[in-house]
């Protein structure tokens, strides 16, 4: 049992009521007709007839959607990520000028 | 203000070797501009534990007329400094073999001639 | 037991000297060898338990290295002399981490790395990285945590650039790079403690505290050389390259490396600071580098090929969730809602380290273990590696649940502690980080489609057995802190943050009331 | 140097000169590691000196012929049997029931004299295990300080194994 401030969570709760959902799913299922089964065999998709030989899908090829229509925030992520170790470490420094200016400027500007 | 004068040094040694890691794209020069910022951090740890006209702080070569301890020179920093040196020399000799082996691979020491990217 | 009290120095000593001797070791048989590396592992994890459970029960440990006895420490004038190792709750916390994920990469590497010429010296410098990882976590003086600074990166390093491929040579020397530089700054923040205090021991140091503008400026270097180290965006930019190209194991091992100079980070932003510094600003920049951590390394992981690169982008991101819950907690530091949710979320925090331990070791290994079988890290040669390799494929669902958040698993134990403390400071914290917990659960789905489901494309057997087991391992203790997240966050994770915030214990342990 | 013609050898006045200092340059590098803990020196510094005579070895006579003289195999062993005795020797203090790295050799009759206080030139069978610290770190200076010089010349012009 673990406190959260706002409630608890429980795992063994969790997997009893999983394991209890998931037998009441199976007797509703159970309730269906079973004729209904054969025709099921063969979905139907609208307009595209399905291919017999599996295929797979390349990995380059999933979420190309999401990737294409983030294009400009990827654009500029690729172009921050250049490997080169100069700017890694042009980085840092920006960095460690940046926390030091945060740092001093209430005493600086009152 | 003459005792400015290793803290200033300090200062250079550390922002010289800062601009040859950033805007130096040989490799080699890369190396060197981190064994000067670690020469920098050494005279600074030294700079610390010295006292004017102090000597060396070992007991048994004590020149007379010498106070104890006042007029030695702290050895901790000392200490820590040679600790630094023979990590520097570790580092040093890592980093130039890697800068062989990728010579070797890229035939090139430029630091924009990467493969890993993206 | 008369050698009870000198365990700590057992746990970083004995690694260091089974270090040289495995090379000696090597000449009469590998067998041998194999079998002494995997005893002293052992040994360790066995010990770190027993030191973990003392300090979880008695309190801080403390010992003096050369002391005629050790659990004093010698005081001159309110100096400590000699080096001190000083284990509090986090301490001992963070080593449990590092002795599980070497032990779990030791026992991998037996079939995993080919037998050859530097086997021996894979597991010296294997040795010593543990050993390394150790020492930073137990010191109790800053000086010392610089040399074991140094000798972790250093051997990290040479392990990287182990099989000496073009990608893995640069990925090394990149790190060396990055390291370096910041364990220099770090040595030059130590040096200027040094000038104003004459003192190098952190409880020490952090009674006399002042806050001058000189420690402003330490605060400054060290809070950036540790916050590269521990790879937060946007000095995060070494990590995708250097864990991309070690061995998988290895690859373990820095997630657990990079974790020790998190713990670097906290130590000196709570115990050497405390609330001396501005404490809201660091919390806050901390936050900031968590979101950032976490927005940026998960959307560059989703359109990653290269299956390791993929997850060292995850690592960034999970790490932001740590920076997250702990950077809440120094944010709240002084204010009365720090008892009531500061803690919670420092707790989700620092849970989520052993976590975040636990599953991205077992993926790298999963990733170690496709590559080791096709000879590829790239994820569009791979596919239908579920047919035959079944015990991969089940140990990395299992990771890859972990790692999104999805209940029972301990990632999401942790990641629900952070998402409800951050909820009271502000709800955009809790948005981002469900949302990066969708997109994590996304990419993974993209790797399990590409590598293990549809049709056989590679004709390969199951990976050899000590490698399973080390995977297996790694499994058992997910799902251990999965089902019990309540019991483990009671006795290891609280004591560990209340370690962290209650600095006049960690001071008095060594000054003396 | 003709590199083409000699294996990378120097001229015989150099060579000769090197064999001649070549016991010299030993000697003053044990000095300084045995005096590591009475003047200033010690292991590092007078095994970085044994290693400077074996690279001028290496620069005077070719690393083809020195590669026939030391093996890089042997200069790891030193390295690692030096490792050994210091970690052994810091283990020895826990096993003495006191702690880690403790000098437990003072008092006894090797290394474990008392130096008076005062202007003197010390005795050399004092400092209990520092000594005994500065040999292994000597031998380990030596092993891997050589190893290293040794595998970049001859990483040259073949594959050679890296450190």
């Amino acid at each position: 049992m673990l406190e959260t401030g706002f409630g608890y969570w429980d795992a063994i709760a969790w997997i009893v009521a999983f394991i209890v959902i998931c037998i009441v799913v199976y007797i509703i299922r159970g309730f269906g007709k079973r004729e209904h089964r054969k025709e099921a065999e063969e979905p139907f998709f609208s307009g595209v007839e399905l291919p017999d030989e599996k295929v797979h899908v390349k990995a380059s090829n999933i979420y190309w959607g999401f990737i294409e229509s983030m294009k400009g925030y990827y654009d500029v992520m690729k172009k921050m990520h250049d490997g080169i170790i100069n700017n890694y470490i042009s980085w840092f420094i920006f960095i460690a000028v940046l926390l030091l200016i945060i740092l001093f400027a209430p005493e600086v500007i009152p | 203000m003459i005792w400015n004068v290793p803290f200033i040094t300090v200062a250079l040694l550390i922002a010289i070797g800062l601009y040859a890691v950033m805007f130096k794209r040989n490799l080699i020069k890369i190396a060197i501009g981190i064994t000067i910022i670690e020469s920098g951090v050494n005279l600074f740890l030294i700079t610390l534990g010295y006292r004017k006209g102090g000597v060396a702080p070992i007991y048994t070569n004590l020149p007379s007329g010498v106070k104890v301890p006042e007029g030695m020179v702290l050895p901790v920093p000392q200490a820590l400094t040679l600790t630094s040196i023979v990590i520097g020399v570790a580092v040093l000799a890592l980093m130039l073999s890697f800068i062989m082996k990728m010579y070797q691979h890229n035939k090139s020491l430029d630091s924009h001639s990467r493969r890993l990217k993206g | 037991m008369i050698y009870n009290e000198a365990i700590p120095a057992i746990l970083i000593g004995l690694p260091l000297l089974a270090a040289f001797i495995t090379p000696i070791i090597n000449l009469a048989s590998r067998k041998a060898r194999n079998a002494f590396v995997i005893a002293v592992l052992a040994i360790e994890e066995l010990l770190i338990i027993l030191l973990a459970w003392h300090v979880f029960t008695d309190g801080i440990v403390i010992y003096t290295m050369g002391a005629k006895n050790p659990s004093i420490v010698p005081l001159q004038a309110a100096v400590p002399i000699r080096i001190v190792l000083e284990i509090d709750g986090m301490a001992a916390f963070m080593g449990l981490i590092s002795c599980t994920v070497a032990m779990a990469a030791g026992i991998y590497s037996i079939a995993f790395i080919k037998e050859g010429n530097g086997k021996s010296r894979y597991y010296t410098l294997l040795l010593i990285m543990l050993a390394g990882m150790l020492g930073m976590e137990f010191t109790g003086d800053l000086f010392n945590l610089f040399v074991f600074l140094e000798i972790l990166s250093i051997a990290s390093c040479g392990l990287i650039a182990y099989r000496q491929h073009a990608d893995a040579v640069e990925g090394a020397f990149k790190y060396l790079v990055v390291s370096n530089i910041a364990a220099l700054f770090v040595l030059f923040a130590i040096a200027l403690f040094y000038a104003q205090y004459d003192l190098l021991n952190i409880a020490a140091i952090a009674k006399v505290m002042q806050y001058t503008q000189l420690d402003k400026i330490a605060l400054v270097l060290l809070v950036a050389a540790f916050a590269m180290k521990c790879g937060a965006v946007p000095m995060h930019f070494w990590a995708p390259d250097s864990y991309s190209t070690a061995p998988a194991a290895i690859t373990a091992m820095l997630v657990a490396a990079s974790q020790a100079s998190l713990y670097a980070l906290f130590r000196v932003c709570f115990t050497l600071y405390g609330s001396l510094m501005d404490y809201q600003t660091i919390g806050l920049a901390i936050i900031i580098f968590g979101l950032l951590s976490m927005f940026i390394g998960v959307t560059m992981a989703l359109p990653q090929k290269d299956i390791k690169r993929l997850m060292a982008y995850h690592a960034i991101s999970q790490t932001g969730y740590m920076l997250l819950g702990v950077g809440v907690g120094l944010y709240l530091l002084g204010s009365s809602d720090f008892n009531v949710y500061g803690i919670k979320a420092m707790e989700g925090g620092i849970f989520h380290i052993i976590n975040h331990a636990m599953y991205k070791g077992l993926l790298f290994l999963t990733a170690g273990a496709i590559y080791y079988r096709l000879g590829t890290r790239n994820l569009n040669e791979m596919g239908g590696l579920g047919h035959t390799m079944k015990f991969t494929s089940i140990f990395f669902i299992i990771g890859a649940l972990a790692i999104a958040g999805i209940p029972p698993f301990n990632g999401f134990a942790s990641k629900l502690l952070i998402y409800e403390a951050c909820y009271k400071v502000s709800p955009i914290l809790s948005i981002v980080a469900m949302l990066v917990s969708v997109l994590t659960l996304a990419s993974f789905i993209k790797v399990f489609h590409s590598a293990f489901m549809g049709p056989k494309m590679h004709d390969v057997k199951e990976v050899p057995k000590s490698m399973l087991i080390g995977m297996a391992v790694l499994t058992f203790v997910i799902i251990f802190f999965g089902l019990f997240p309540g019991w483990v966050v009671s006795h290891i994770v609280h004591p560990a943050v209340m370690a962290l915030v209650d600095k006049t214990a960690y001071i008095n342990a060594v000054m003396g009331g | 140097m003709n590199d083409e013609t000699n294996d990378g050898r120097m001229s015989i006045i150099v060579r000769t000169i090197a064999t001649m200092m070549l016991p010299f340059i030993l000697i003053f590098s044990f000095y300084v590691i045995m005096h590591g803990h009475l003047t200033p020196g010690g292991g590092f510094q007078g095994g970085a000196i044994a290693a400077s005579a074996i690279v001028m070895m290496i620069a005077a006579y070719g690393h083809k012929m020195m590669e026939k003289r030391i093996s890089e195999d042997g200069l790891s062993m030193v390295e690692s049997v030096g490792a050994t005795i210091f970690a052994v020797v810091a283990f020895i203090g826990v096993i003495m029931a006191a702690s880690f790295m403790y000098n437990f050799l003072v008092g006894t009759p090797l290394f474990g004299e008392t130096p008076p206080f005062g202007s003197n030139p010390g005795i050399l069978n004092s400092g209990g295990v520092l000594p005994i610290l500065n040999i292994a770190v000597g031998m380990k200076v030596i092993g891997g300080l050589a190893a290293v010089v040794l595998i970049m010349a001859l990483a040259g012009d073949e594959e050679g194994d890296k450190k």
